[in-house]
């Protein structure tokens, strides 16, 4: 099954990547952690990255299905 | 006074809006509460104002960028406000934050809580500010005086004194 | 704006305003702020406003006086504020209160309290106004629509949910 | 030993009792709440009411002296 998923980035991780989103098609199932993986080859996630899934906090495990948006990004520091 | 988004939460007056800029707490507070259409009923309103302050640990600060995640940011927001309303009997909530470049002395956020008895606007307050905190996304990247730029790592808790 | 009192505490910026007709939280809040000069150095400001509503224990109310002990009522609020500062590290603390003939959504009460970080501003302000509701020596006269007159027997206890 | 006590009654009180304030010359030594009986014959101090002394709370027992301020009042109800 092929998909299509928008990947973002956001503050610190965004500028250590260099890009801030782009769009992948990959072939499910697959979690948001795998996302990463195939994103970011040879690039382990920071353990204090947070996941969010079509704009909501998930577990990395969580699986992604045709059209989401995974978002990763560093602990927030709003307010 | 522009706002990049503006929405009424269903069934009570509960509004969030992100400023890219001429963010005046006071006034948007006002506003909201003349528009509100609460007179005699509400009889204690909390409000919370988030500063820019020109240090931070330990260093001087002279420009602060807030980047945010447009969509996600309101929709956590909204998330708050609607959990904080489950909780405590709150008339209404407003709840203002900045985007952009700012410079010390810029407010960046505005939590106000409109209440019938004080003990629900000040809990409501306190729960939405943390939670804010927690679990928007707002991110701060901070610029020296020296011209070094260096993100915000993290935020405290602000239940617990350092 | 015309007031009654007004001192400025020593050592810290502080201030305790009675007010007996004319009380506009807002433009008082913001006249201190921009007379402290404390620009840069408050990250956190909390802000209380108790109003007159227009029901009161299952009654309409169409007035309320305000009565206080002069002398007194001042002496117990600078003595509230100075606790408050010894426990949490606040910048600036301004508390002002209506006196005399007030009408529904008329405020009552301002407790700002200006700290560098948020966890202070809440609990002082929480703390003094929790302390002003049961030792400030104020008493409210209500009249209801019916032309009847009662007095306010007594405060409940702003923690504890009702 | 003669001293002079002024005493104040607020609210609900001083609408009971009929009256703000007076002077009263007594002899010494008395007590906060012998203040009350000595003003107020006959009428005994409300279990509610709260006594001050020279504007700061005070325990009934507490003994006045010359030119003291002694007032009593109902719970507080401001703010």
């Amino acid at each position: 099954m092929l998909m299509s998923i928008k990947v973002r980035y956001f503050a610190s991780l965004k500028e250590k990547l260099g890009r801030a989103e782009h769009v992948m098609d990959v072939t499910g199932p697959v979690t948001v952690a795998e996302i990463w993986t195939l994103a970011n080859p040879g690039t382990a996630m920071p353990d204090n990255i947070i996941s969010a899934l079509n704009m909501e906090y998930v577990d990395s495990q969580q699986s992604v299905k045709e059209g989401d948006e995974v978002a990763f990004f560093p602990p927030v520091t709003g307010g | 006074m522009k706002w990049l988004f503006f929405r009424q939460l269903q069934g009570v007056e509960m509004a969030v809006k992100l400023y890219a800029q001429g963010f005046e707490p006071l006034q948007i507070f006002h506003e909201h509460q003349q528009q509100a259409g609460m007179a005699g009923q509400f009889g204690a309103t909390s409000i919370f104002i988030g500063t820019m302050r020109d240090m931070n640990a330990g260093d001087e600060v002279k420009a602060m960028t807030l980047e945010h995640y447009p969509g996600m940011t309101e929709k956590q927001l909204e998330k708050i406000i609607s959990e904080a309303s489950q909780k405590w009997q709150v008339l209404d909530v407003l709840v203002a934050h900045r985007v952009g470049e700012i410079l010390p002395n810029d407010p960046i956020v505005l939590v106000a809580v409109w209440a019938s008895h004080r003990g629900d606007a000040y809990d409501a307050n306190r729960y939405i500010m943390e939670a804010l905190k927690s679990s928007a996304p707002f991110w701060k990247k901070e610029r020296l005086v020296s011209d070094q730029e260096r993100w915000v790592e993290k935020n405290t808790d602000g239940y617990n004194k350092l």
